[in-house]
This record gives structure tokens, C-alpha cells and sequence, in this order.
């Protein structure tokens, strides 16, 4: 019983990870139909900013913040210079050319900071909160992971909904030429699109990070998890990707715990192949069938 | 008033339009006419900035347009619905609409919400709904409304009458006239359907292969057969 | 080039013809023996030994997720040679260390040893790590007569069959000695703890599972295993806690010493934690684990207090052993950026065993000669090894044993005298070499055995 | 004389498998040349270009022609080459080469057929996200399954003796004896041969008209009555039986096959071959499979050279690799030889009066342009 209940929670909280990973994807599918393969190594680069931050001795929330505001930039300057000229053309280019960044971004990272295991700090408790007299495995970095999570889910759903800016990121997603004709600066609005996604996965970085290691490939495996969780969501709803990473958390820390971890990849690959086949429009498709 | 002055352009070695000059007075409705492929769509999109121009200039009320991005045109009074409506259907009604608003000043005045809401009351009735579900009368009618958002002097129509029912189409159009009538708004209309649209234009410009074969009042291109079995197809 | 290109001008036509006549096998060729062996180098002039120079070669993860902490140690081989080469080399030979990366790939393990081998020409592999990728590589290494020796790796394979692999030897106590040594140790000590299991799943849990259940099959409530590369071993944790464990056997990397430990503290389980030598680095982990303030996990290297583990080589948290003092001015004057850590020391080691079979093999080289006297004198050895290799004849097995200590202050405080033993059904017994005891020559270079 | 020479040309020339053999036959001429005067070294190197080549090949007739994106070629190929593990694993197998090659075949096919199916239904990024998931998921499987596929460790691959009427063939060919890397070298050249001969040929038929009358539009390529599953999984599963042959080859070089041989790395490889090389373009694929080979060692020596540690000097490699793939898509997403061709054919153009007219669009938009194959359409 409690081994269920922990294999849940330590799903739970990885699934919130995966769900940040996969908003983050779905803010850059939503606004450029490019699915950001370098989504992972560009928050890798910024967990280490972080830790540069840290090592120079100041505090968590100062790295903290400044891996937002590096992941924030970053995805303004990928945008801009590498991506720009793809958009719009064949999707195999756009997909080749994050992977190239995939791996440009890596090798650079175990260049600048060399390729070994890093500890990253957390703000909270490491150790399982006390319920009722047993340790549940739920830290207090567990609960603020959960936490940003939604609150950035809430954050963004308020700016696409309530804000004038978030209006036109969607305008400028859905129909970039009409957007054009109203008005919208399209280009600007993909690039600002780009920005928030690199700082949502540089949230997802962060709390991946926290309290655990890090070294230039300790994102990779998010890579695949996130794109499921997304494409479970429906890559186009931000609650989906948060639902979707949740489900495949947990789902995955079952199979770990109870399978065999070395199936767990096989796993997510069986749970992305059935979405795709039974229900490509993801968990929550609103509209008629779409081209996946 | 909308000048346009020796306007050509084309894609790649394909010339669209050659040489086009025209006026389209204030408070007017100038109609363009022409077949298929006769270059009225690009000069709307050369007009509005969607597409550059090779040489030519254009002029608003004394202003040059050539050279400015057509996200910039809503606040020089430019508005334009391009052919096939452009409804953005995965936005509701009133996110529409305020699209259009914030194209001019940068922020929505809730009057013009209510303006518009006014002219069209079966806008106001889906407000709230996905745009997705208007039917292709509403959608021409929120396309309309939206371009009217922005308060502009010169609306672009591009083929408001495709696909639509003839009832309709003498709806939208007899609330065009009202508009220009009542805002003294002037409209750059273009249409295949060159009986409809004369029928309501003041004036008629006639393109043929990127050319302006002829530029006079309406009810004189109307009247003259010639013209009309040559290029305009009735 | 135009010459050859015109010699084989009329080869072109020949072919044609040649693939037709093949089954009647028109050839004329006078020598029937099987085309591949060369074997080892003859005489002085082995491959890779010149008059002032030796070249020897190594495998290593250099990019990629293994990488982090292996790519240290050919940075503490590297800097043990060049401490050599500085002292004259041996017998007036430098050592000339090429390290290829292998990004913990077979198959670039096979791309860089053909080039190391065949291409560079070195005289031996030298501390080829990892054990598929060695895998990849031994039975070449074999065919081609290149000594292979201290792969850094505990798997049986590279010294339990001379016979098949008469070039490649072992270094570090296998794993299955290992298992045998904790194995017994907890039958002794703790005969009502309900053990658990915590494995990397590959050569090196597996063999020491074997070695564990030879003693205490009995009292195995659990074993769980992790995949390398997938941190996330919340679930594992939770089956040894789920199944009772009061003791875990760990055979696990450094890392995931420290992710084990924080998966713990989340889940609050407080068993007796056991690790392997390969994961106990207390300096490594308490590194890692030192970031987590707020009290829940000790900072510096007193965070594995209480934690059992083994040793076989003195490692850089017993500063005053004269070996690791050693190495310390060897790093100091050759090393690299950063500080000396366990996994340079673990190179120096080996390196410094290398340098000692060089000496013994003598002034005229050859590849055989090495592995002949390595089988004679190889026993013999001096070293930091807390036990003497095995090397014989019949085995080239490494180290033949260690001690278990509990970690205090981030040091091991001894538990049991340096324990020997063998795999299979090979007795444990106390070990009266007196390895344990010695210290390097006041050069720092060994000298002939 | 000249009519003479003319028709003399046709005979060959009018049928494209028989051009397509006379280039091989030739290819196979050079290959011999080369891997006789190469060393041991160089040979091994070869043959690595070699299975390289094949899995690009086949990766590249994919994606190049069919427009799929396959991240899981690595995965593929672990399953071509576990298979030729599973058979060769002592020296008495008995199972003859050319039959482990084919069962390789055969088997990554099948897994390739149900692959293709579920792959069928996606497009861009869907189909790149999945294959990506395959890449990541087969090598588990290897290790679950540790008492039949050897778990980390891997299956060894014993290569069975070299038949002696190689051996005499080689000797009576070459004169000099066989060694055991240049027979290896010589397997998998001839490998990459028939299998590029194969491949060159089926993209010229009717099927792979249709592979490239549905990457360019599968609304036309529908009306036109071929059927987009079909076309889709047939031209997967010509891709995953190459993939099958690289596998089986890669066995063979390595002499094992372990997990982590089929990293995403493996997978990404192959796409940076194809991409370099210029989509579509079996040539190119060869091109990007020796640079992929050649170019660390040589990246690798010059970052030592500059001062770089080892460990610094090592990420070089694919530093360049991502560099080039980006620099690739953004300046000639025709890859290497599609952009030389169009060069070439610019010059011809302008040295022929025709001017300037032949735009740059092949640059621009290189999967859905560049058609032709590396027996190109400029005869």
C-alpha cells in the first residue's frame, strides 16, 4: 500500500515536471507548428546559468531567476536567428534543424561547463513531508514543483485568454497574414512565443534539477517523455499537456516500479502509438479529426 | 482618397500587375473588376503591403503607403479582408472584433465594440461563441465588423460575395452602402461578380492581364456591351 | 598513385571474370594457413617501442552520458606518465599515452581501438574502460597479440579465461569477490538483517548478486534494479522499502549513491546502507550531496557517515596514507585543472601497475614478453593495492581482495582486515601479503620487481 | 561510326538497370582498388563508412523521396544486427554469410512493416516524435531480456572463417592474401552495392514515382489514384530492410552488438549523413557516411593541436556535426551534393546562354525539390 502510494506521488512529481516540459512545447507548437526538439538542452544551458549564479555565491532565487530570464532570451535569439527562416517551409527542415541544435547545444554546454555530475540545489526540504506518522514521498521542493507548475499553467492561460498581447500571440499563431492585416507585428509575437516556451522549459529544468543532479545530458530523456505527454494532451492545449504529463508520470513510475525499468521507454513509446492511433487529436480534442 | 500610380508587380518572372494607375474617391465605392487572373487580388495585396510592389507608388489622403508593413496600415486608415474572409475560427466572436480594435490604437475602445454591435445584432447575439460555427453570411458580416474596428477611411473588400447565397450577398451589400453613406467611409471592392458589385460602386475600374483596359463611372461601364461581353462577363 | 591506378586498370577486367570462375577456385595461392593472425610482436622491435619511446593507448567515455567522472581517470593516468617521463621514462623510454573517446559506444569503441591499434600502433591497450565496450574490442585485441591490460572494469570476463584472452587482464577485484567479501560479511555480522538489493542491471550487478547469494541467499528480501541513464529510482527505492529491508546492498555508480541517499530522505527509509566500492567515493558523493541545505542532507563528505562500504586502494579521503600523498604531488605538479579526486587516483593506480610490468618485462620490449612477465612476477607487484593481483599462468584476475570499512568523517574506519579470496567456491581468508602496509619509493617511480 | 557509337551507347544507356549496373560494376572496380591498397586501419574505417552508407541510404530514400522523417533508424538497424548476433554467435554456427545477411533483412523488414503502418498515419514532427520514442525504446528492450539478448554486455558476433574459395579468389585477384578486416571491408562494400543498386533502381520505377508523387502532394498523388498508406509503408519498409543490412554489417565490423551501440546518437548520426549529403541523394547519403566516419579523427586531432584537453578536444566532433546541420538547413537544405548539382548546373545554364533564370528555388525548399537521385536526371 505504501509502496503504491509512493510509486504515485514520486509519479506525480514527475509528471508535474513533464507537463512543464510539455507546455513549453505546445506554447512553441501553437505559435510556429514547430515542435522544438532543442527544447531540452536549451533548459539544460539554463539550469546551468543557475549554478554558475550559485557557485558565485549568491542565492537560489537569484539563479532561479536568472535561468528564467536566460531561458526567456534564449528562446528570443533562437528564434530570431535560427529559426526565422525556417518557419513556414517543410517541417522536416524545422525538425532537422533542432535537432542540430539539440546537438550543437550539448557539446557546447560540456565544452563551457564540463560533462560531469553537478548537484543543484533546492529551496525547500529535501526530505518527505510526515503524514499521519509515515513519510510520504512528497518533499516540500515536491509540492513547489507542483505548484509552479499549475501556477504557470494558470499564468499562461490568463494571458492567452485575458491579455490584449496573448490575443495577438494567438491571432499570429492561428492565421499569421490576417494577423498581419489587423495589425499584429507577427514576427514579434512567435518570437515572444519562443521566449515564454524557452522560459516555461527552463521552469521544467529547474525543477528537474532541484535537488537531484545535473550534467549536460540529464534533460535528454525529458526530450521523449515531454513530446508524449504533449502529443497526449494534444499538443495544442496547454491544460492537455499538463494532464497528459501527469497521466504518463504516473503511469511510467508504475511501470518502473512494477515492470522493469528498463521498459519504461518502451512503455511511453507503446502510450504515444495508442494516443496517436485511437485518439490523434489528443485526450482533449475539441475539433474534428487533425492531421498528426 | 486612394491614389495609385503606375503599380506593378509580379511573382518572380510573372508580371501581375503592369502600369495599374486609378483613384478611388472619398466616400465612394470604387469596384475593381476583371476575369480570373486578372490581377485584382494582388493589387489588393500590393496595396495593403502583403505583397512589394516593383514600381509605383500609392497614396492615402496624401500619405504614401508603398514601403510601409502591412501590420502598420490599421493606423494609416488602410483596412483590408482578404479574399476567403479570414475569419480567425479558432478565436470567439468578441476576440475577433477586438483584434481589429487593437490594430489602430493599440487597445480596444469598448464603443466601438458597441458600434459595431449595433450594425450587426447577430454578432453581438454570438459574441462568446467560436467564430468556427458562424455561417458564411456571419462570418462575411464579423470580417466586415472587425475591419470597422479599427475606425479606417479605406476598406479593402476582397470577393465578399464568393460562395455566399444571392440574398446575402444583396444583405451585405445594401449594408455597405449604408456604411459609406453614413461614414462617408470609402471602399475598394473586388469582385468577379461584376453586376452585383457595379450595382452598388460608384465607379469601376476593368483589369485585364495586369492592365487597366478601362476606369469610368459605373453605370456607363454597365451600359457599355462591348466592354461588358469582353471582360466582364455578362 | 597514377601507377597503381594503372596496374589495376586490367584488374577491373579480371574481376568480372573472377566473380564467375570463383567456385572453381582458380586461384593459385601457395599459402594455406588462416589469413588473420599476425600475432604478437617479435623481437625489440615491438609496435609502439622505440629506443626513447613507448606508445601505449586507451578507451575511454569522454562525451556522452557515461562520461561524467570515468573521463577523469585518463586525466590521473595521464598525469602519473607524464610524472614518470619526467623522472627519465622507463628504461629511458617516455611513455606516450593516447586516449581515444569512445562516448561508452561498442561501436566506437571498435572505430578508436583499430585506430589506436592499427593506425597508431600502440604496444598495449592500457585501462580500456567499460564493459560492453570492452567487450567489443578484447577478442581483437587477442587476435591482433596487444597486451590489454587494467580494464577498468570488475567484470569476470577480463582475467577468468587466459586461455581465450592470454593478452587481456584484469585490475580491480571483480565484482563477484566483492559480493562474496560483503556477502560473508553480513551472513557473520548481521545474520537477521532482511537484506535488499539495490543493482545496476548489467554485468556488474549481476555478478555480484552472485557473489552476495553465495552467502546469504537466505536472508535476500528484495532485489531491485536500475537502468544507468534513467535517474528517476524512486520506484526501486520504494520496493526495498515496500519489501522491508533493513540492510541494502548497493552496487551501483557514484551518483547514484547520491540520488539512492535522496530518494531515501523523500521517502524516509532508513536502512543500513551498504555500497560497493565503485559507488562509496565519499568525497564524490558528499560533493554531490552537499548542495542540500536546509539540513536535510549534511554537506561536505561526512554525508555518508554510517554507510558501509569496501576499499582495495586508499583513496583521496585518507590524505596522510603515503600513497594517496603520492599522487596528490604528482597531480600538483602534473595534473590538469581541478582537484584530485578518486577517479584520478584510480588511474594513477593503474598507471603506476602499468609502469611496474614495463620494468618488469625488461629492457627489450615485446608484447610477449610483457604478458610472460606479468603471469611470472605479476603476483609480486607493489602498489596501493591493498591485496596482491592474481596474476598467474591460470588467471588474470586482478586484485584479489579488499577490506569492509564503515565510512566516519568521510573516511573508512576499518571493520575487517584486507580479506582474499577467488571467484567461485575459493575460500575467504585474511590476506598476510602485508600489501596493506607498504608505501611507494621515495621517487615515486616503482622500481624493476 | 558515329551512329555506330551512338547505338553503342543506347543499349546500356535505354535501360536504367542496366546503367544503374554498369555504375555498380564500376563502383565495385574502384571499391576493390581501393580497399587492396588500403591498410587494416583504413579498411575497418571503410567498412564502418559502409554500413553507415547503407542505413543512410536507406534513411535518405525515405525521407528524400517519400518525405518521411525517421528518427528510429538506429533502433532498426540494433534489430538487424541482434539478428545477425542471434546466428553467429560461435564459430560453428554454420549459418553461411549471405543467409544471416538476408534473415537480417527479413526480420528488420517485418518490424519495419509494422512500424511503417504506424507511422503511415503521421507527418512531420508527429513522425519524427515517435520514431524518436522507437529510438529510445528498442534498446530496453535488450536488457529486459537479458538470458536471450545478453543485456548490457550484448551478444558477441563471431564471424565464421573465411570460405577458401575466397580466400583464393582474393589472392587470385589481388595477389596477395586476405585479411580478415579486408574481407569485412569487402562485405559490406559489396553489401552497400547491391544494395544501392537496388535502391537506385526501385526509385526509378513506378513505385518510386509514387513515393515521390506523395511527398510532393497528397491531394494530386490521391486523385491519381495511389494509395498514400501503401506508398507510405512500402517505401518504410525498403528503408528499414537497408537499415536491416547496415545492422547486420555493423555486427560484423564491431563483433558485437550491445545496447549501447543503438543509442539516439546511432539515429541522429544517420539523419546528419542524409542531411549532409542532401536529402534523396543516394551519393550524398555515401558522402555524408565518410565524412561522419573520417571527420571526428580528424575534428578531434585539430581541437588537440589547438590546445584543447581530450575531453574538450572529443565534443568537438559533434559540435561540428550540429553546426553543419544547422548551417546546412539555413544555407542549402539541398545538403552537399544538391547544392554542387545545382551549381553545376547553373554554370551550364549561363555558359549556355539560357542566363539567369534558373532560380534558387532547390535551395530553398530541398525536401520537396531535390527529386533526383545520385544517377541523376541530367543524362
Amino acid at each position: 500500500m505504501q509502496q503504491l502510494l509512493n510509486t504515485a506521488l514520486g509519479g506525480l512529481t514527475l509528471g508535474m515536471v513533464y507537463a512543464a516540459f510539455a507546455l513549453a512545447l505546445v506554447l512553441i507548437w501553437r505559435s510556429t507548428r514547430i515542435v522544438n526538439f532543442a527544447q531540452a538542452p536549451m533548459a539544460m544551458v539554463t539550469t546551468f546559468v543557475a549554478l554558475v549564479v550559485v557557485d558565485a555565491g549568491h542565492s537560489y532565487w537569484l539563479a532561479f531567476a536568472a535561468a528564467l530570464v536566460s531561458g526567456l532570451l534564449l528562446g528570443a535569439v533562437v528564434e530570431r536567428l535560427v529559426v526565422r527562416p525556417v518557419e513556414g517551409g517543410p517541417e522536416i527542415n524545422a525538425v532537422i534543424l533542432t535537432l542540430g541544435l539539440f546537438i550543437v547545444l550539448h557539446a557546447l554546454a560540456a565544452v563551457v561547463f564540463g560533462n560531469r555530475y553537478r548537484s543543484f540545489p533546492a529551496p525547500f526540504g529535501v526530505r518527505g513531508l510526515e503524514v499521519g506518522g509515515t513519510t510520504i514521498a512528497l518533499t516540500g521542493f515536491g509540492v513547489f514543483t507542483v505548484l509552479a507548475v499549475l501556477v504557470t499553467m494558470g499564468l499562461l492561460l490568463a494571458l492567452f485568454r485575458y491579455t490584449d498581447v496573448g490575443l495577438r500571440m494567438r491571432a499570429s499563431a492561428f492565421n499569421p497574414e490576417v494577423a498581419r492585416l489587423l495589425g499584429v507585428r507577427v514576427g514579434r509575437m512567435l518570437t515572444l512565443g519562443w521566449a515564454l516556451a524557452s522560459l516555461v522549459g527552463s521552469l521544467a529544468g529547474l525543477l528537474i534539477a532541484g535537488g537531484s543532479l545535473v550534467h549536460p545530458a540529464y534533460m535528454d530523456s525529458v526530450v521523449v517523455y515531454g513530446f508524449v505527454a504533449a502529443v497526449l494532451g494534444g499538443l495544442d492545449s496547454p491544460i492537455g499537456a499538463v494532464v497528459g504529463g501527469l497521466l504518463l508520470g504516473v503511469a511510467l513510475s508504475f511501470v518502473s516500479g512494477y515492470v522493469g525499468s528498463q521498459l519504461v521507454a518502451l512503455a511511453a513509446l507503446v502510450i504515444l502509438m495508442l494516443v496517436l492511433t485511437l485518439r490523434p487529436g489528443g485526450l482533449f480534442a475539441q475539433a474534428a479529426a487533425r492531421r498528426v | 482618397m486612394l491614389t495609385v500610380t503606375d503599380l506593378s508587380a509580379g511573382y518572380g518572372p510573372v508580371r501581375a500587375l503592369d502600369g495599374v494607375s486609378f483613384t478611388a474617391d472619398r466616400g465612394r465605392v470604387t469596384a475593381v473588376l476583371g476575369a480570373n487572373g486578372a490581377g485584382k487580388t494582388t493589387l489588393l495585396r500590393t496595396i495593403s503591403g502583403l505583397h512589394r510592389a516593383d514600381r509605383g507608388s500609392v497614396e492615402l489622403d496624401g500619405s504614401r503607403l508603398d514601403r510601409v508593413a502591412a501590420e502598420r496600415m490599421p493606423a494609416l486608415g488602410l483596412a483590408h479582408v482578404p479574399e476567403g474572409r479570414g475569419v480567425i475560427t479558432e478565436l470567439t466572436v468578441e476576440e475577433n472584433l477586438r483584434l481589429g480594435g487593437l490594430g489602430r490604437a493599440g487597445r480596444v475602445d469598448p464603443a466601438d465594440l458597441e458600434r459595431v454591435y449595433t450594425l450587426f445584432p447577430v454578432l453581438a447575439d454570438r459574441r462568446a461563441a467560436l467564430a468556427h460555427v458562424l455561417s458564411g453570411g456571419e462570418r462575411q458580416m464579423l470580417v466586415i465588423a472587425r475591419a470597422l474596428m479599427a475606425r479606417p477611411t479605406m476598406l479593402l473588400l476582397d470577393e465578399p460575395s464568393l460562395g455566399l447565397a444571392p440574398r446575402i450577398v444583396a444583405q451585405i451589400f445594401e449594408l455597405l452602402r449604408g456604411l459609406v453613406e453614413s461614414e462617408s467611409l470609402s471602399v475598394l471592392l473586388v469582385e468577379q461578380n461584376a453586376r452585383s458589385a457595379l450595382s452598388i460602386a460608384h465607379r469601376g475600374v476593368v483589369l485585364n492581364l495586369g492592365r487597366v483596359v478601362a476606369d469610368d463611372d459605373a453605370d456607363v461601364l454597365a451600359a457599355d456591351d462591348q466592354l461588358r461581353h469582353a471582360y466582364l462577363g455578362f | 598513385m597514377r601507377r597503381r591506378l594503372h596496374r589495376s586498370a586490367p584488374l577491373a577486367a579480371v574481376l568480372a571474370g573472377a566473380l564467375l570462375l570463383s567456385a572453381c577456385g582458380a586461384g593459385g595461392r601457395s599459402d594455406d594457413g588462416d589469413g588473420g593472425d599476425e600475432g604478437g610482436g617479435g623481437g625489440a622491435t615491438a609496435p609502439g617501442v622505440t629506443e626513447d619511446s613507448i606508445t601505449i593507448g586507451a578507451h575511454f567515455p569522454l562525451t556522452g552520458v557515461a562520461a561524467p567522472g570515468y573521463n577523469e581517470i585518463p586525466t590521473g593516468a595521464k598525469a602519473y606518465f607524464d610524472y614518470v617521463n619526467a623522472q627519465g621514462g622507463v628504461n629511458g623510454r617516455q611513455i606516450e599515452y593516447l586516449v581515444r573517446d569512445d562516448g561508452y559506444n561498442p561501436t566506437n569503441t571498435s572505430s578508436v581501438t583499430n585506430e589506436l591499434v592499427l593506425e597508431e600502433e600502440i604496444f598495449a591497450m592500457v585501462g580500456g574502460l567499460g564493459t560492453p565496450t570492452h567487450s567489443a574490442v578484447v577478442d581483437f585485441l587477442n587476435d591482433e597479440g596487444v597486451p590489454d591490460f587494467f580494464v577498468s572494469s570488475g567484470s569476470l570476463q577480463w582475467g577468468d579465461d587466459p586461455e581465450n584472452a592470454p593478452y587481456t587482464f584484469g585490475w580491480q577485484p571483480d565484482y563477484e569477490i566483492e559480493g562474496k567479501i560483503i556477502g560473508q560479511y553480513v551472513a557473520e555480522n548481521m545474520p537477521d538483517a532482511k537484506v535488499g538489493l539495490f543493482l545496476q542491471d548489467d554485468d556488474f550487478g549481476d555478478d555480484a548478486e552472485k557473489g552476495v547469494r553465495q552467502f546469504l541467499d537466505e536472508q535476500i528480501v528484495a532485489a531491485e534494479r536500475y537502468t544507468s541513464g534513467n535517474t528517476d529510482v524512486g520506484p526501486q527505492i520504494a520496493g526495498l522499502q515496500a519489501a522491508g529491508a533493513d540492510l541494502v546492498l548497493a552496487f551501483n555508480t557514484p551518483s547514484y549513491t547520491a540520488l539512492s541517499q535522496l530518494v531515501a530522505l523523500k521517502l524516509g527509509y532508513q536502512p543500513q546502507w551498504f555500497y560497493s566500492n565503485v559507488g562509496s567515493d565519499a568525497d564524490l558523493v558528499g560533493s554531490l550531496l552537499s548542495r542540500f541545505s536546509e539540513g536535510a542532507v549534511e554537506g561536505g563528505s561526512g554525508s555518508l557517515d554510517g554507510v558501509m562500504t569496501t576499499e582495495y586502494i586508499p583513496g583521496v579521503d585518507q590524505p596522510d596514507d603515503p600513497w594517496v600523498q603520492l599522487w596528490q604531488k604528482v597531480w600538483d605538479e602534473h595534473g590538469e585543472k581541478g582537484e584530485l579526486t578518486n577517479y584520478r587516483v584510480y588511474g594513477m593506480s593503474h598507471a603506476y601497475a602499468f609502469v611496474q610490468a614495463l620494468l618488469a618485462a625488461g629492457e627489450d620490449l615485446t608484447r610477449d614478453g610483457l604478458v610472460e612477465a606479468m603471469e611470472e612476477v605479476g603476483a609480486d607487484l607493489d602498489g596501493p593495492q591493498l591485496a596482491p593481483f592474481r596474476y598467474s599462468a591460470d588467471s588474470h584476475l586482478g586484485i584479489s581482495g579488499l577490506r569492509v570499512v564503515e565510512i566516519r568523517d568521510g573516511a573508512g574506519e576499518d571493520l575487517t582486515p584486507v580479506l582474499v579470496t577467488d571467484i567461485g567456491d575459493a575460500e575467504i581468508a585474511e590476506d598476510d601479503s602485508g600489501q596493506d602496509g607498504d608505501a611507494p619509493p621515495e621517487s615515486g617511480v616503482p622500481e624493476a620487481p | 561510326m558515329a551512329t555506330a557509337l551512338r547505338r553503342g551507347r543506347t543499349w546500356w544507356a535505354g535501360s536504367v538497370l542496366g546503367r544503374h549496373l554498369l555504375v555498380a560494376l564500376l563502383g565495385l572496380v574502384v571499391v576493390v582498388v581501393v580497399l587492396e591498397s588500403a591498410s587494416d586501419f583504413r579498411n575497418l574505417q571503410l567498412a564502418s563508412m559502409a554500413y553507415l552508407g547503407i542505413a543512410a541510404g536507406g534513411l535518405t530514400v525515405l525521407t528524400g523521396l517519400n518525405g518521411q522523417i525517421s528518427l528510429g533508424h538506429g533502433a532498426l538497424m540494433a534489430i538487424g544486427a541482434y539478428t545477425t548476433a542471434l546466428l553467429l554467435d560461435d564459430r560453428d554456427a554454420g549459418t553461411p554469410l549471405p543467409l544471416v545477411v538476408l534473415a537480417a533483412v527479413a526480420v528488420t523488414l517485418l518490424v519495419g512493416a509494422v512500424v511503417g503502418a504506424a507511422a503511415a498515419r503521421l507527418h512531420g514532427p508527429y513522425l519524427a516524435g515517435a520514431t524518436l520514442a522507437l529510438a529510445v525504446a528498442v534498446p530496453g528492450i535488450a536488457l529486459y531480456f537479458k538470458e536471450q539478448l545478453g543485456g548490457e554486455q550484448g551478444l558477441r558476433v563471431v564471424l565464421p572463417d573465411i570460405p577458401t574459395w575466397v580466400l583464393d579468389l582474393a589472392f587470385f585477384v589481388t595477389g596477395q592474401d586476405l585479411t580478415r578486416s579486408r574481407y569485412v571491408a569487402c562485405l559490406a562494400w559489396l553489401t552497400l552495392i547491391v544494395t544501392f543498386v537496388l535502391l537506385a533502381n526501385l526509385s526509378r520505377t513506378r513505385v518510386g514515382r509514387r513515393w515521390r508523387a506523395v511527398r510532393d502532394d497528397e491531394v494530386a498523388a490521391e486523385l491519381a489514384g495511389i494509395r498514400l498508406g501503401r506508398a507510405r509503408v512500402s517505401a518504410f519498409v525498403v528503408s528499414a530492410a537497408a537499415a536491416g543490412a547496415a545492422g547486420a554489417m555493423m555486427a560484423i565490423t564491431v563483433r558485437l552488438a550491445a545496447p549501447s551501440g543503438f543509442t539516439i546518437t546511432l539515429s541522429l548520426t544517420l539523419l546528419t549523413a542524409v542531411v549532409l549529403g542532401g536529402l534523396g541523394s543516394l551519393g550524398g547519403a555515401l558522402l555524408g557516411a565518410a565524412l561522419l566516419t573520417f571527420l571526428p579523427q580528424v575534428v578531434t586531432d585539430l581541437g588537440v593541436d589547438a590546445g584543447l584537453s581530450d575531453i574538450q578536444a572529443a565534443e568537438l566532433a559533434p559540435l561540428v556535426y550540429g553546426l553543419v546541420m544547422v548551417v546546412v538547413v539555413l544555407v542549402a537544405p539541398a545538403g552537399l551534393v544538391g547544392t554542387a548539382r545545382t551549381a553545376l548546373l547553373r554554370r551550364r545554364l549561363q555558359r549556355a546562354g539560357t542566363g539567369t533564370s534558373t532560380s534558387t528555388s532547390t535551395d530553398t525548399a530541398a525536401p520537396t525539390s531535390t527529386s533526383t537521385t545520385s544517377k541523376g536526371t541530367t543524362t
